[in-house]
């Protein structure tokens, strides 16, 4: 239910909120013949009243009685609208629907992300317990140091290298595309090297936060061995912020890896966020809102319930 | 622990799943640099589309690799009436849509019937317009939007199956350019038509028809896979009427938009050709065999407001003009040999003298502004200047560009002249609100005639974009148009752009030049003023060439790798002298 | 019992107060103090927050710091290396060389300069003392002034604004041109004294006077070398010599000529085109003119072989000069010596101000100055004034103009940079970029910008983040869902268009915004802190939740505490080690959140520059055909040395307000 | 007998589980605590004993208004708590504290002592901070701690002192009744005999009433007046100390009371100890009828109709302040 309110809001306000904004889909280096420029306007409904526009992207309703008359077809049925899931025809990309686009590249970006929160986990967790182990040591140091380049570094500055040295000095990996698995490492790793390092940081954190407690130390005075106190008690504790982390770093991995993408060229999703913004693309635009907020959502209910499942302190019916 | 394993496993299976399947690598991969819009001739405007256009279909004429002249298409010859006002073209009998259907005049007569009307929002519809009657169909519609003219008042007329009538509004010397412009290229009736009864609903059949699987095509290639923002992957049209001399079997089109990135996907082999170069790079690609810039029909200029006062004064104007140091801007900034602009018109129009009003050195330059800023009553004993913006859109080069120019108006003017940076929409919003004081522009000329430059400034012209009018010059514009003698026609625009020169309600700063880089291999492929290269004559050179190519070049030109197979892909036939076309 | 009376029970042995003084004298430290012992033993952190505070003064202070202008703009094909060895430069480097771009470009791209003349007459001689001090300053820079008379402003002290030059750069006109607003003097005054507001432009003058003076006189000319392989012009008048040194480029109708050309090209290309165009009627619109003749020096055409004997009654001839070893004309032209002239000719508008200038000055503002208000002092002196009134000057004070909003400080810490360092700078100890523009300093004055977004996306962040999340998640149940759905609502809107949107809505109440003093770039911040406070007020709220049900915090309640008690005074310092943590996690994010921002055209505008517009500008550096690594290096290392600074101070506070770790350093 | 300071009537603590429909999951009800009875006298101790989970807890935190009660009446003197806002219940918070279970938890680990035990002053405006910082002290000194340690933090100190400080905060507001939630068990066992100890002294010096929570009826056998037997959300039984000890009536106290160890080794031996069966049903789905049925030792796994059916209402035994609720042992009401 939740989520359904939440899912309109973010529908309508950006609806209106894209439409308020200046510049419209069809403006161009050319100026358009008024004549052109009416037909175009009239094959995405630009010319309605903006409610009417609404109503009919919010669907499923038939606003458009003419449409069938001037274009063809029996107009029986105008895109169904969000709530029948189609997302109607790209405004940029005229020859595809928002929802083909998405189809096309969510798989890319979902595996694009897996490949990146792997590398992500797997550095960060194990950085940040290391670290917090040997906290002030010369190793704590090395992870800190590599951490904060991990994250004042921009990731654009890490592919480049990357690029430079994986590429080019040893040529090991291809410079960009999309394909088997060896296209997958060097931007996995640099999409997820920052939040490898926002991982160490607050596995590392939390850990030394669990460490101090009295729990652990009770379990130590039990005499169990160093490392299932640490994998059976502690670990729990402290990923604790790492998992409310998560949810949001996914979302974002899924995303938020424009950049990347671009510099690896990988069609992924990540570059519809940005440009079909710049591009008053605003069908699809609203899609990858929808998907977001969705994405967002859904993963943020899935943090709740690993929060509750590692800290039975939380109650659920609190929640 | 459960949680890693379950991640593991989709990861495991995703990797999977992702590495089935892939695309061998093309013959020829080249950068796209942006995703296309759509792959219906009649509704594109940009370049990108246009490369993969003239793969996918073929107009009457194409245009010599080299010459840029016309040569025979789908049209087999053709001839021009005494006046220069009917064109008749003789359609090849062996040239085959895709479908097996013949390519006939009537397929021309439905795509620029398709084309003119409005509703099919043509954004290039204008380019026919100088076909009589073309623009009364396009502009005159009922309130639903249905031409109110029928087609027959048009001057596009089939005379059988294979001749093709078209009757011009006026002599139109480029006309033959137009015929080779990617817009004009026929689309397949059936196609069309099949797709709107198969999906009647949502208009789907709009992009139903264009899909790899649906997509009708005469020209020498055919879609074979496409997604989006990644490639386009073309095939060689067995059935194309020159099959024979079509070299390469499967085109790669990708959309690399990062200069960067496309420099090492060249770098590395992966593509063989990218249309722009990192600017911070062009000194070191100078040297280079595989760099070499042309000049292009482009001119980059700044618009000037000539409704808001000051920029209402031409004096201002001049003034402003006069400073700009474009030397500087096209040594220092962009590097890549652009010619300093003091004209809209670039130069190599055949037969075109451009006028441009004349160079001065910074200090005279700087005298002169000074001058004419007192005079328009500003500088010492006058108004103070008010606070001016330079207005431009993101983009590292344009900055740059606005930058200097800000600065050598503050520093030689002394006028405060901001930065206003705009998103490239709100930046056009701007443009078109007239809501700037200066704003960066550039026009790219669609053919090789100072007419695609100079019709943009007419009053109320809807590229205009500088509120500034002149009754003389739209006189000389209209002029034009009628006047038969080609030289007489050029003289007259050049009397038109020096009106604009003397009026500088824009600021010409460089003309453009090409910035491909090309693997050495590749044949096919010169550089020439449009930047116009016809998929189907591109092919690789063998060793010979190769070394044939290299003797001929400047020894001081760095030798670079080349990729390519060393054997060749077939040398083509049309190297050989162009085929003139039948003129009776 | 009555509602707030302290308790009844009689407890313990009452000797308390005792006891208290004793706790009192070895009570130790209070958390706060405790705190900072122990950070300061921790030396990695300790050592931190002195880097950070140092960084903090230096970014404030940059206008203070010795180094070349960040926004002065010396075009060339490439950036720079670092350039070494790291010793400083001074104003005079060669012209065109690319080590340095100057003081003087950075007064003459940024700031602007006015002066103020303070001075008091008795009498009705206000009249006069303006009119004489204008002419002062009339003869000394060439300027014609119309004085406007205005009615009383009371009796405060006269005053005279006027623009004057900031000081002499390479070419020494140019300064001259620069300052400046208006030729409009305004005047206010009663016999017992007032306000002068002279404001007039010091430019424009003195070339047009260069060009009439040639003109005029005719002098004869002649090409000659010098020093070595120098070209240039030399030409006699029967006026005393002016200037020495050489000239630096010369102006033909209005065709440049090579002014750094080789002699041997020159006359090369005299001997070489016989073609040569005749000279007769050279206008400045000139139609067989172009730049071919600019762009190409090997190949001059016409006009220069014409030179030689190019006839005196030739038009127009402009000649830039080079004032040989000038550093500092004003400061000589003020002293008026034996080798400097005044030409006039008769017209005042030519008059002209001809240095000659050996010395080395190392002020150039300060002692402006002070020897402004000695000749003015002299000059007022010398009035013969009416009724043996006399007229005093008081103050002559400076101020400055910069294109970017700078404030009084920043204007007075300009001032001091002046009088301490003089025309001296660092050199290009970071190299440039491809704009001529030092790296170093544009790293320092982007700290600015980029601290500030810092500043304020933090303090957002942890305002209403905090707050938001800490109250939610205690609340917990419809309220806490209802607010984190609100979070998720704002976290999905795309925030191009709620910047692009935001952006547009302030540019549209722009005015009414600058009446609450909040310009554009205030907004900005305030644009990103609003973007960032969603993730802070989510894992907070996280935290909190796992919290609530600490039995410390049912204590609380159980004592009737508020919920603001409860959550700021036991939630939230119990979550402040993970808000500690975020903060340094959120600051780097923010940053190059901004340096997207202006990626995409809405962040800062160039002059401006801030650390994530260099990284953005760094992208383009590493490639394989050259690695301008420079571009890269120093700016990340700047922000990856700030960012490790504010982790491990970050981990330090944390530590040292853990009252677990107390005492056990 | 007086007028009882705290009178607790028919108490009911539901949860809701899935409350906002969230997930899908159906909605329903824990019933903690589901209708619990008692009194408690000024200076009277009430113990209330039962296994974990049968909601001991749960009515210590209806009562002090932790957890608001979902129905019922809880009296302080008189005045109706249930219902309540926060305001309301502001002057009884001086009336009645608590003591928690886990010292280790209770005390906010980032105050020290001092502001730990001058918080509750300062939440009711008491006295001025010099005051409140002596007051202090002096409850520290109450409470056996050495007074110059205002100045450490909770985890400089042991459990049982801890708990002291813990016992410290709820004297400050000085107030009538104090409930104890199981406020030695989780301490050694030597320090529980000085914790109960110094509960039993405070208890006299200041006439505290206590609500003593624990599930060792050793504890409560030795500190309490009265005591009530919980099972399932429910008092089963609430008897005068000796009379419940003596001869408990509701086999479930018979069976609690059984696992009692006997000091003579002897008697231990031969002692006849009552196990249960299976474990205690979940209270999101209590039985039908007596909670206690499917594992009544008495009915000898022959379920009477009636236990089954109808559950059992908590009676008066006649002749005794004991009631009781069970239809086998009490099968007439007294009347």
């Amino acid at each position: 239910m939740w989520f359904a309110v939440t899912l309109f809001c973010v529908v309508t306000i950006s609806f209106f909120m894209m439409r308020s904004v200046r510049g419209g889909p069809f403006d161009g280096e050319r100026t358009l013949d008024p004549a052109i420029e009416r037909n175009i306007e009239a094959r995405y409904h630009l010319d309605w009243p903006l409610p009417k526009q609404y109503f009919q992207y919010v669907g499923p309703f038939n606003l458009d009685e003419h449409r069938a008359e001037i274009f063809g077809g029996d107009g029986s049925k105008v895109f169904g609208g969000v709530t029948m899931l189609e997302f109607g025809p790209s405004f940029k990309y005229k020859d595809f629907t928002v929802d083909q686009i998405i189809s096309q590249s969510l798989p890319i970006s979902a595996l694009l992300g897996m490949v990146a929160m792997m590398w992500a986990l797997a550095l960060g967790v194990s950085a940040g317990i290391a670290s917090a182990l040997k906290r002030g040591s010369r190793l704590d140091l090395a992870m800190r140091l590599a951490a904060t380049g991990g994250i004042a570094l921009p990731n654009f500055v890490i592919a480049g290298f990357l690029i430079i040295f994986f590429v080019f000095m040893i040529p090991l990996l291809p410079v960009a595309g999309w394909g088997s698995v060896k296209y997958m490492l060097l931007p996995g790793f640099a999409l997820g090297a920052p939040y490898a390092a926002y991982i160490a940081r607050l596995t590392r954190t939390g850990m030394l936060e669990v460490l101090s407690q009295d729990h652990i130390r009770t379990a130590h005075a039990k005499g169990l061995a160093p490392k299932t106190v640490i994998m059976r008690h502690a670990l729990k504790g402290g990923l604790l912020p790492v998992v409310s982390y998560l949810g949001p770093a996914i979302a974002g991995v899924l995303t938020g890896s424009l950049v990347i993408e671009k510099i690896f060229k990988i069609p992924g999703l990540g570059t519809h966020f940005i440009n079909s913004a710049l591009n008053r693309d605003y069908t699809l635009a609203m899609g990858v809102t929808i998907l977001f907020t969705v994405l967002i959502y859904s993963m943020n209910t899935i943090v709740d319930l690993a929060y509750t499942m590692l800290d039975p302190r939380i109650d659920l019916e609190e929640m | 622990m459960a949680p890693f394993l379950l991640l593991a496993g989709l990861f495991v299976g995703a990797l999977y799943l992702a590495s089935s399947a892939r695309l061998e690598p093309a013959d020829y991969t080249f950068n796209n640099s942006t995703e296309v819009a759509t792959l219906d001739p009649a509704r594109v405007t940009g370049v990108p589309e246009g490369r993969i256009i003239k793969a996918l279909f073929e107009g009457l004429v194409v245009k010599h690799p080299r010459t840029l002249k016309p040569m025979p298409g789908m049209a087999e010859s053709w001839s021009v009436s005494e006046d220069l006002l009917t064109y008749t073209f003789y359609i090849r009998k062996d040239a085959k849509w895709t479908n097996g259907e013949p390519v006939t005049a009537h397929d021309f007569v439905y795509s620029w019937k398709r084309f003119l009307k409005a509703q099919t929002a043509a954004e290039y519809a204008y380019q026919l317009w100088y076909v009589q009657g073309a623009e009364a169909y396009t502009k005159e519609n009922d309130e639903n939007g249905e031409p109110l003219n029928s087609f027959d008042t048009v001057g596009i007329k089939a005379n059988g199956d294979y001749i093709l009538k078209v009757k011009l509004k006026s002599p139109t010397p480029f006309f033959m350019d137009l015929m080779a412009f990617y817009p004009m290229f026929p689309v397949n009736k059936t196609n069309i038509e099949e797709a709107m009864a198969r999906w009647p609903d949502n208009n789907e059949w709009e992009m139903q028809w264009l899909r790899p699987e649906n997509l009708v095509t005469n020209g020498p290639f055919t879609v074979e896979y496409r997604r989006v923002n990644d490639r386009i992957r073309l095939k060689k049209n067995p059935d194309y009427w020159d099959a024979d001399n079509v070299a390469m079997n499967t085109i790669d089109a990708l959309t690399i938009e990062q200069a960067g990135t496309a420099l090492n996907t060249y770098l590395t082999g992966s593509t063989h050709m990218i249309p722009s170069v990192l600017p911070n790079l062009i000194p070191k690609l100078m040297p280079r065999e595989d760099f070499e810039p042309v000049a292009y029909l482009g001119t980059y200029f700044y618009r000037v407001n000539t409704t808001k006062p000051p920029f209402d004064d031409v004096r201002v104007r001049k003034a402003l003009a006069i400073t700009v140091n474009r030397k500087d801007i096209v040594e220092k900034i962009t590097k890549a040999g652009q010619v300093p602009a003091y004209g809209l018109v670039p130069p190599g129009m055949a037969g075109y003298v451009p006028a441009e009003f004349a160079a001065l050195d910074p200090t005279a330059a700087k005298i002169k502004a000074r001058e004419l800023l007192a005079e328009a009553g500003y500088g010492s004993g006058g108004k103070p200047f008010p606070v001016m913006e330079v207005h431009y859109n993101t983009s590292e080069a344009h900055r740059d560009i606005a930058e200097v120019v800000a600065q050598t108006w503050r520093d030689q003017l002394g006028i405060d002249a901001k930065l206003q940076n705009q998103e490239w929409k709100v930046y056009l919003d701007t443009q078109n609100n007239l809501g700037f004081d200066v704003s960066r522009s550039a026009w790219i000329g669609d053919y090789p005639d100072p007419n695609t430059f100079l019709d943009m400034f007419v009053t109320g012209g809807e590229n205009n974009k500088t509120g500034w009018g002149n009754a003389e010059y739209d006189r000389l514009i209209t002029a034009s148009a009628s006047e038969a003698d080609p030289t007489a026609r050029l003289a007259i625009l050049k009397d038109a752009e020096a009106i604009l020169m003397d009026e500088m309600p824009i600021i010409p700063i460089y003309f453009y030049v090409t910035q491909n880089m090309v693997a050495p291999r590749l044949g096919g492929f010169y550089g020439n003023i449009q930047d116009e290269h016809f998929p189907k004559f591109l092919y690789w050179m063998n060793d010979e060439e190769l070394a044939a190519k290299r003797a001929d070049q400047p020894g001081a030109w760095e030798i670079v790798d080349d990729v390519g197979p060393s054997e060749g892909l077939y040398a083509p036939a049309w190297t050989g002298p162009v085929p003139s076309p039948s003129n009776n | 019992m009555a509602k707030n009376e302290p308790g009844h029970w009689q407890l313990g042995s009452g000797n308390m107060e005792k006891i208290l003084s004793e706790v009192a004298a070895h009570k130790g430290e209070s958390l706060w103090q405790d705190a900072w012992r122990r950070l300061r033993r921790n030396k990695a952190a300790f050592y931190s927050l002195i880097f950070l505070i140092l960084f903090a003064v230096t970014s404030f202070i940059a206008p203070l710091l010795p180094i070349a202008s960040p926004m002065a703009l010396t075009l060339q094909e490439e950036p720079q290396p670092p350039s070494w060895p790291w010793d400083g430069t001074q104003l005079e480097t060669q012209p065109g060389s690319q080590a340095t771009s100057s003081l003087g470009a950075v007064l003459n791209n940024g700031w602007r300069h006015r002066s103020t003349i303070t001075f008091n007459t008795e009498g009705d001689n206000l009249d006069t003392v303006a009119t004489e001090l204008s002419d002062m300053i009339e003869e000394v820079t060439g300027r014609t002034t119309a004085i406007n008379r205005v009615a009383s402003k009371g009796d405060k002290p006269a005053q005279l604004f006027f623009g004057i030059p900031n000081e002499a750069d390479d070419t020494p006109r140019t300064d001259w041109e620069k300052t400046g607003n208006e030729g409009k003097v305004t005047f206010f005054g009663t016999s017992a004294g007032g306000w002068l507001v002279l404001d007039l432009p010091v430019d424009e003058a003195l070339f047009n006077s260069w060009s009439t003076v040639v003109d005029k006189r005719k002098g004869n000319f002649y090409l000659v070398p010098i020093e070595g392989n120098q070209a240039g012009l030399r030409y006699e008048f029967d006026l005393p010599h002016p200037f020495e040194g050489g000239v630096k480029g010369i102006t033909f109708n209005g065709r440049n000529l090579p002014a750094d050309g080789k002699l041997a090209d020159l006359s090369v290309a005299a001997e070489a085109s016989d073609d040569a165009v005749d000279v007769a009627p050279l206008t400045w619109d000139s139609p067989e003119e172009d730049a071919a003749g600019e762009a190409a020096p090997v190949a001059p055409k016409g006009p220069i072989a014409s030179l030689a004997e190019a006839p005196l009654e030739s038009p127009t001839i402009h000649l830039l000069v080079q004032l040989g070893e000038t550093k500092n004309v004003l400061l000589d032209g003020f002293d008026l010596r034996d080798d400097t002239t005044v030409i006039s000719q008769g017209d005042s508008r030519d008059k002209v101000l001809f240095f000659r200038a050996n010395t080395t000055a190392k002020e150039f503002q300060g002692t402006f100055h002070q020897d402004l208000k000695r000749q003015l002092d002299s000059a007022l002196a010398s009035l013969s004034l009416a009724d043996g009134a006399t007229a005093t000057l008081i103050e002559v004070e400076s101020e400055n103009g910069y294109d970017w909003d700078m404030n009084g400080i920043s204007h007075l810490m300009i001032n001091v940079r002046g009088k301490v360092f003089g025309l001296w700078q660092t050199g290009n100890w970071m190299g440039t970029d491809s704009k001529g523009r030092d790296i170093f300093s544009r790293i320092i004055w982007g700290s600015r910008t980029s601290l500030m977004v810092a500043f304020w996306a933090t303090l957002t962040s942890l305002l209403i983040g905090v707050t938001y999340g800490a109250f939610s998640g205690y609340k917990g149940g419809k309220v806490d869902n209802a607010m984190m759905r609100f979070v998720d609502i704002l976290y999905s809107l795309p925030f191009i268009f709620v910047v692009i949107f935001l952006i547009t809505l302030t540019n549209e109440y722009k005015t009414e915004l600058d009446e609450f003093g909040l310009d554009r770039e205030v907004i900005f911040y305030l644009v990103i802190g609003a973007i960032y406070w969603l993730t802070m007020a989510r894992v907070v709220r996280g935290q909190v939740l796992s919290l609530k049900n600490a039995e410390f915090i049912e204590a609380a309640r159980v004592l009737g505490a508020s919920t603001k008690r409860i959550l700021f005074v036991h939630l939230v310092p119990n979550v402040l080690s993970i808000v500690i943590v975020y903060l340094t996690l959120t600051i780097p994010a923010v940053m190059l959140f901004e340096a997207f921002l202006s990626f995409l055209g809405m962040g800062i505008e160039p002059p401006k520059v801030s650390w994530g517009t260099l990284a953005v500008d760094g992208t383009e550096a590493i490639n394989p055909l050259k690695i301008f690594w420079w571009l890269v290096f120093f700016p990340a290392m700047a922000m990856g040395s700030t960012l490790l600074a504010l982790n491990i101070l970050g981990d330090g506070l944390r530590d040292a307000l853990d009252p677990k770790l107390r005492g056990k350093d | 007998m007086s007028a009882p300071l705290l009178e607790v009537k028919d108490l009911h603590k539901h949860f809701p589980i899935g409350s906002t429909g969230f997930r899908g999951l159906p909605k329903s009800y824990l019933h903690a605590v589901d209708g619990v009875s008692f009194n408690l006298h000024k200076g009277e101790t009430l113990g209330l004993v039962g296994e974990s989970g049968c909601g001991k807890s749960t009515t210590a935190r209806a009562v002090i208004g932790l957890h608001p009660a979902t129905s019922g009446s809880i009296k302080y003197e008189g005045k109706e708590l249930v219902g309540g806002s926060t305001s309301d219940w502001m002057p009884y918070r001086r009336k009645m504290q608590m003591i928690f279970q886990d010292p280790y938890a209770s005390l906010d680990p980032r105050q020290t002592v001092g502001s730990i035990l001058a918080e509750p002053l300062k939440v009711h405006k008491m006295g001025r901070p010099n005051w409140r910082k002596t007051r202090t002290m002096e409850l520290l000194e109450a409470v056996g701690l050495n007074p110059r340690h205002i100045h450490r933090y909770p985890h400089e100190f042991s459990g049982g002192q801890r708990q002291r400080i813990g016992i410290a905060r709820a004297l400050a507001l000085e107030p009538d009744v104090i409930i104890c939630d199981e406020p030695v068990s989780a301490l050694d066992v030597s320090i529980q005999a000085q914790v109960i100890n110094l509960l039993q002294e405070l208890q006299e010096r200041f006439d505290l009433a206590y609500l003593f929570i624990a599930h060792d009826l050793a504890v409560v056998r030795h500190i309490c007046k009265r005591v009530a037997v919980m099972y399932l959300g429910r008092i089963v039984e609430i008897a005068d100390r000796d009379d419940l000890f003596a001869d408990p009536q509701h086999p479930y106290t018979r069976s609690l009371l059984s696992a009692i160890p006997h000091p003579d080794p002897v008697f231990e031996r031969s002692r006849e100890r009552i196990v249960l069966q299976g474990d205690v049903p979940s209270p999101l789905d209590p039985p039908s009828g007596c909670s206690f049925h499917p594992r009544c030792p008495e009915i000898d796994g022959v379920p009477k109709d009636r236990c089954k059916t109808e559950q059992p209402k908590l009676v008066a035994v006649a002749g005794e302040s004991r009631e009781t609720s069970c239809h086998l042992t009490c099968p007439v009401p007294a009347r």
